[in-house]
């Protein structure tokens, strides 16, 4: 962080791309926190999840002298270059969401712990196949995709402890965050298991697409799905029974949180060092800490549950 | 050599060779179709069919109109943000208007289709601008426009009524109703391309232009068609697609361009024009479908899937090439 | 209401500024043959098309019985009673033989569905009234040039228009189908048509035409009754002077065996051909359209190699698998289908003329573009290539003068063996002579010809022996003395009327 | 005789013509380079040329490639596969040995992609199939190795050598690098398409194949060759990639076949053959460079910027047309 020009101070939410309602509502988060601050904060980003556009873009914002950039990392390495151009440039990056290398930003604002994430997730599946378990899989997004990757490592260490013992952890497919192939994939999962009782996808795109499979397939009640996803989207499944409960945080208040930040180090009020305390508006007070994999780093809180009960209270 | 064969013996002759000109590629599905359900029974169950079936509806709806841009000697790459465009469009206004008629939807849905397409047509057609790069320029915009007119939400299913969603899969007449769309709209174009002189004459551009031409036949005209009808499939394909997904999104369709112009050319559509079949491409949707639902179904390794799907398309032409060569006796 | 059904006043035509056609005008008459002549470059293609709308003309005015009209396209003109066959054949190579000749107007139910049954049938009528024997269903790519050639008569006459143009429609057929041909004309003129005819067979115009329409570098010239012009006089009009010997053949006393052929066969196509070609000699092959003589020399060529017999050049067995091959062995083989297998049409006179022999312009790997170019240009002017300039695009030249650039292409590859397939093919009377000057003197120098031709008076005239086809088959061997035009037609026909076909 | 000017006149006249092909396109960037500069100044720094330059470096050295491609009446979508492919295995190699020298690295990618290219060279030239399915197989083959390869995991700027970051962006000698390599490689493939006698078969082969032949032109190779050298390229671009965005991951250069296509093709390139050169396919990259650069310097929506980049794209080409039209007098 450092000097700042006078004037009212610009920060750019970055998403990994544009479109995505759950960067939307990040955006509308953002928003409000720049009323509160009395900041602007525009929101740009690549059309298509790409590192290369993404970079291209963060570029040309530093050469337009922003003030500050909060970005959702499309590839957590590809950005450390032009994450330590900007900083030199005297413009603060937080990265939210999804990180940036440790070297390419001054903090990275982390919506959920793994763990949290993780253990949730088998938590709820338990809850759908009842006391006496069954079999469950997992329908991830990309084969690659790092924090899909580090949840599924998690739940498997969870599924060791004694009160999972019921769950069997028959397969880990693939959707590629692809609505279509996701919902091939569900649908090849009931034919090769036919006594499959929990889908658990912690992707947005997966979730939706496994609902979606198990309502066509009328296999509402015998089969149900759970993992990570929006209400909006999974209102229909939660309605009708295919998907009794899932997951998230709150990408708005990640958003809300990610400006607090910048506004802070852009004024100096924070260097960007673990211990450092702050307060985000409504969200309250906040730690900086550091540990080895994320390095440098705020933590939302806890993810939320959605179901039938609390789902209409949200419209995102 | 030279002697005239009897009516009789042509039209023997021809079912032979039609029957040839798709033999390779049927023995490969069947020979494909064994193995999987070798390795997965599940395979085999009827409703894994249905499903397939309804996977192929679509695909083969857009393919079909593809492959009449191919026997142009044209290319329409902007079929994937067509669909996605009127998809997000029809989509609004389920939601909008709930009680708005389905009927009334697929109708809508082809209609802004045909604007996105006669757009296309004019370009390519009066503008003289290459095929490949108009369209793939209308890529971009129309998927461009879905993002602005959406304002980059979504529709959900839970905003969308029952009945468009059952347009496609519902079942009055026991096989889901996209699929006996699909059908029916395979049947049209087979009987346009076969039995109409619009038809024929779209090969005999495709085949030679500046014979076209000196014959007579309006080549601009049919440019501008075939883009026009391919804009028509892709807008009802659009609604298709909302109503099977239950949903409306920016990237809907994404990439679905090159999956159109695949089953054609697999289906021996010559993409240097004049060529192709409708029987053929329908050949060509059903392999791909084939290689998409099979693979989830025998477990390999997911790094693999791709590479087998490249791999399981490339042996099938080669296959079929090798089978019409030797049927060729050279 | 004029007596004349088609009339052009002052025709101008240009080309990318060029001027191609000076104020020609031109009249034609219900039930007459009018012929056009002039040579090569001479501007009777562009007249035509200028009537037929592919060209709008750059000034002068046309009018259609005494109306002026204005053709932007070629459909007007033919629902204005036009037809035309033009010289640069215009098939559908993936369409078959019978919807080539009715593509855009296949019979149809007035509810517009395609009545197939109907037009093999139709098409099956038209082809036997040509005497032509087709496979309707083969597909136009595989047809020989002459055979397109028919196909284009047939369609032009299905349309029974009311004026009919033919640009050189004869310049690859034989005997029989150009005496079918003029048989269907003269009932067609008998009837009223009106018929313009393009053919560099002078002996052609004599036969068919009433008047003759001359024309020279793109002016105008005269018309005449052909009644009272000679052969001679056509030729002044036309060339400017007199042309005293139209072959120009010299005796040479034949070498060593340069090509030898035994039992060369591609069953179906052609079977047990067998001959010798020494050097200094000019080897004439003649046949009817279809007869194999095209697919003798390809398979000699390596372009479609045959599945059995042995071919020697130079006294040494070959196997050769491809042109490449053929070309390392000192062959040349001038194909009859110049536009699709002789020319890169979008490529320039030079680099279509340099293209066999590319190699011997690069020094260390990189083309001497004067070194090409000259050798292009001393080519382009001893084969009498008319253009603007040599690197004006194969595409704009006049059908004769690509045929010219052709030869020129495989005369600077220096052959051993050459063979001419339809040589002249589309060339003027004047240009011909020279042609076959040339020819016999390449053949004084010791190359060796297999010269195939469809025109008898020219395989008569160059060869030191003839072979005829037929069907595939060798039906005749004859010395130049003992050659006669009877003997020959006979060799080349008669097991038609001994109606021995397998 | 008509006059025959001598040869001396020819020079002048190929150039006159050569100017004047890419008369069009040149203007309109000219034109847009204007508008974008008034409208933001930070266009014009020389920090963003050389940013320009560095990002169409990659593009252009395929684009070059693809258009020998697409002048044969060919085509090749799996460049972007093999660059993915290449930038992961080369980045494992420098991770593993991370004193492997810069130059062997080149030298290694070139090798990798001409494996590459000569596979897909010998399933078209000698296995007779489509180009455009061959190498659509290609794509997801050589896509699904870089997940078998990688095993899912990839490669971050941390594990590689600062050398070889350096390979692309270090400038000793002015200008970056890579834009030097891109530079040395134009000049070369301008060479051999003009000055070599392979160069001049590749326009003849793709004009006229079967006229090719007859003239002794050994079509096959020529068509196995140009997929080859358009794997070497993506093999040579696959390291330069890895080195610019000192990463290698399972989806590099995912989508980037159609942009080389599309460069080629606003340069002026014809997908039918025969026609194409040097100087237009760089016109065609730097355009797309220039527009990827000036859409997110001058704010509009982010929601117009893919719509605009495609109508930017048409415009191009639209008036590249008018104006070659209007200039040969009909
Ligand atoms: N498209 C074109 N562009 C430029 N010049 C052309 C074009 N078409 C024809 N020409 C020129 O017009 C002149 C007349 O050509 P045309 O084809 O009419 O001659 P022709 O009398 O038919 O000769 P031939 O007997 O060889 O057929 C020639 O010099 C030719 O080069
Ligand atoms: N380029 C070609 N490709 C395929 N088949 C061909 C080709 N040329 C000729 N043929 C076939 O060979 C058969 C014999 O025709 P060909 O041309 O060899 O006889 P020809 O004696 O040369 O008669 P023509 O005077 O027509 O050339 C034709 O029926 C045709 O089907
Ligand atoms: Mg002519
Ligand atoms: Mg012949």
């Amino acid at each position: 962080g450092g000097k700042k020009s006078a004037g009212p101070l610009t920060f750019v939410l970055v998403p990994k791309n544009l479109g995505n309602p759950y960067f939307d509502t990040a955006n509308n988060g953002a928003q409000e926190a720049a009323k509160e601050l009395g900041v602007t904060v525009t929101y740009q980003g690549p059309a298509a999840a790409d590192a290369t556009q993404q970079i291209q873009l963060i570029n040309s914002l530093i050469a337009q002298k922003v003030s500050g950039l909060a970005i959702s990392a499309d590839d957590a390495d590809a950005l450390v270059p032009v994450g330590k151009d900007a900083i030199k440039a005297g413009i603060p990056v937080v990265s939210f969401d999804s990180a940036i290398g440790k070297e390419g930003r001054v903090l990275h604002i982390n919506q959920a712990e793994l763990q949290g994430i993780g253990a949730i997730q088998i938590k709820m599946a338990l809850e759908l196949t009842g006391a006496d378990g069954g079999k469950i899989a997992i329908l991830s997004a990309t084969s690659t995709a790092p924090n899909q990757n580090a949840w599924i490592a998690v739940m498997k260490e969870e599924l060791k402890k004694p009160e999972y013992a019921k769950l069997e952890l028959v397969d880990v497919v693939y959707g590629d965050d692809d609505d279509t192939k996701s919902y091939n994939e569900a649908q090849a999962l009931f034919k090769k298991y036919p006594d499959l009782k929990v889908i658990i996808a912690p992707t947005t795109v997966g979730i939706a697409a496994s609902a979606r499979a198990v309502t066509d397939a009328g296999l509402i009640g015998k089969v149900f799905v759970t993992g990570l996803g929006t209400p909006n989207q999974m209102r229909e499944y939660v309605k009708n029974g295919a998907s009794p409960q899932f997951a998230l945080w709150n990408p708005g208040d990640l958003g809300y949180l990610s400006i607090y930040v910048l506004n802070a180090l852009a004024t100096g009020q924070i260097k960007g060092v673990a211990g450092e305390k702050f307060t985000a508006g409504r969200l309250g007070e906040y730690t900086i800490k550091e540990d080895a994999d994320l390095g440098v780093n705020v933590l939302l809180g806890e993810p939320f549950v959605y179901n039938a009960a609390n789902i209409d209270q949200f419209n995102w | 050599m030279s002697a005239q064969p009897t009516p009789t013996s042509r039209s023997y002759r021809i079912k032979a060779i039609a029957r040839f000109r798709e033999a390779g590629i049927s023995l490969f599905i069947l020979i494909l179709g064994v193995l999987v359900a070798l390795r997965a029974p599940a395979f085999l169950t009827l409703k894994n069919f249905e499903d397939i079936l309804l996977n192929i509806s679509i695909l083969s709806i857009v393919a079909l109109a593809q492959a009449m841009v191919l026997i142009t000697h044209g290319i329409d790459l902007s079929v994937s943000s067509m669909i996605g465009l009127v998809a997000m469009m029809v989509a609004f206004v389920m939601k909008q208007a709930p009680g708005f008629s389905v009927v009334a939807a697929v109708l809508l849905g082809m209609a802004l289709g045909a604007v996105l397409g006669a757009l296309n047509g004019t370009i390519i057609s009066y503008g003289k601008v290459p095929p490949i790069i108009a369209t793939l320029g209308a890529l971009s915009i129309y998927r461009g426009m879905v993002f602005f007119y959406s304002g980059g939400t979504w529709i959900n299913s839970f905003e969308l009524p029952k009945s468009f969603k059952l347009l496609s899969k519902g079942t009055p007449l026991g096989l889901p109703n996209m699929v006996i769309i699909a059908i029916l709209f395979a049947a049209v174009v087979y009987f346009f391309l076969n039995y109409t002189r619009t038809g024929r004459d779209i090969y005999a551009v495709g085949s030679n232009p500046e014979a076209a031409q000196m014959a007579g036949i309006r080549r601009q005209r049919i440019v501008f068609l075939v883009y026009l009808l391919s804009g028509i499939a892709s807008g009802l394909a659009g609604v298709l697609w909302a109503s099977r997904f239950e949903s409306a999104q920016t990237n809907t369709a994404l990439g679905f361009e090159l999956q159109t112009v695949a089953a054609a050319v697999v289906g021996g559509v010559s993409t240097s024009g004049g060529a192709g079949t409708v029987p053929g491409v329908l050949l060509g949707a059903l392999l791909l479908g084939l290689i998409e639902n099979a693979l989830p179904l025998v477990r390999i390794s997911p790094f693999w899937q791709l590479a087998a799907q490249g791999l399981l398309i490339l042996i099938a032409v080669v296959t079929d090439s090798l089978i019409s060569r030797s049927a060729k006796g050279k | 209401m004029s007596e004349y059904c088609l009339e052009l006043k002052n025709i101008t035509k240009r080309f990318s500024g060029v001027e191609v056609l000076h104020g020609v005008s031109f009249t034609l008459r219900p039930g007459e043959v009018h012929a056009l002549l002039g040579e090569n470059g001479a501007g009777k293609s562009t007249l035509v098309k200028v009537i037929t709308g592919v060209h709008q003309p750059d000034g002068g005015e046309i009018y259609l019985n005494g109306q002026p009209v204005r053709f932007d396209n070629p459909h007007e003109s033919r629902q204005a009673g036009i037809a035309a066959i033009y010289q640069d054949l215009s098939l559908f190579p993936d369409l078959d033989v019978a919807e080539n000749i009715f593509v855009g107007r296949q019979p149809a139910t007035r509810g517009g569905v395609i009545q197939w049954r109907k037009l093999y049938a139709e098409a099956e009528k038209l082809l036997a009234s040509l005497g032509v024997q087709l496979n309707l269903k083969q597909k136009a790519r595989t047809l020989s040039i002459a055979q397109q050639q028919m196909i284009e008569i047939a369609r032009a006459f299905s349309l029974h228009a009311r004026i009919l143009i033919m640009d050189e429609p004869t310049s690859s057929l034989t005997l029989n189908e150009v005496a079918d041909l003029f048989r269907l004309v003269r009932r067609l003129r008998d009837e009223g048509t009106a018929i313009i005819f393009i053919s560099h067979r002078l002996e052609e115009l004599f036969e068919i035409a009433d008047r003759v329409t001359v024309l020279r570098d793109g002016f105008y010239v005269d018309t005449r009754p052909l009644s009272d012009v000679t052969r001679d006089e056509l030729i002044r009009l036309m060339v400017g002077r007199t042309i005293s010997n139209m072959f120009p053949k010299q005796d040479v006393k034949a070498g060593d065996v340069a090509l030898k052929v035994e039992n060369l066969s591609r069953p179906g196509v052609f079977e047990n051909i067998s001959f010798e070609l020494r050097q200094g000699e000019i080897l004439g092959m003649a046949g009817l359209v279809g007869a194999g003589r095209t697919d003798v020399a390809r398979a000699i060529f390596g372009v479609a190699p045959p599945t059995s017999g042995i071919i020697q050049v130079a006294g040494q067995t070959v196997q050769i698998g491809s042109p490449q091959e053929a070309i390392r062995l000192g062959l040349a083989y001038v194909p009859e289908d110049r536009q699709a297998h002789g020319l890169i049409l979008p490529m320039s006179i030079t680099a279509n003329i340099s293209l066999a022999v590319l190699g011997e312009y690069a020094r260390r790997g990189w083309l001497q573009d004067k070194a090409e170019c000259e050798a292009a240009f001393a080519a382009a002017r001893q084969m009498e290539v008319r253009a603007g300039h040599i690197w004006q695009k194969a595409r704009e030249l006049s059908g004769g003068n690509q045929q010219k650039v052709v030869l020129a292409k495989w005369l600077t590859t220096q052959p051993r063996i050459l063979i001419l397939d339809e040589p002249t093919r589309g060339i003027d009377v004047g240009t011909k002579a020279a042609v076959h000057a040339l020819m016999s003197k390449l053949a004084a120098e010791g190359i060796a010809i297999l010269m195939i031709s469809s025109e008898l008076p020219e395989v008569l005239g160059m060869s030191d022996r003839i072979l005829v086809m037929r069907e595939g088959r060798m039906t005749g061997h004859f010395t130049r003395a003992e050659a006669t035009q009877e003997k020959i037609i006979f060799a080349a026909t008669q097991s038609i009327h001994a109606g021995g076909v397998q």
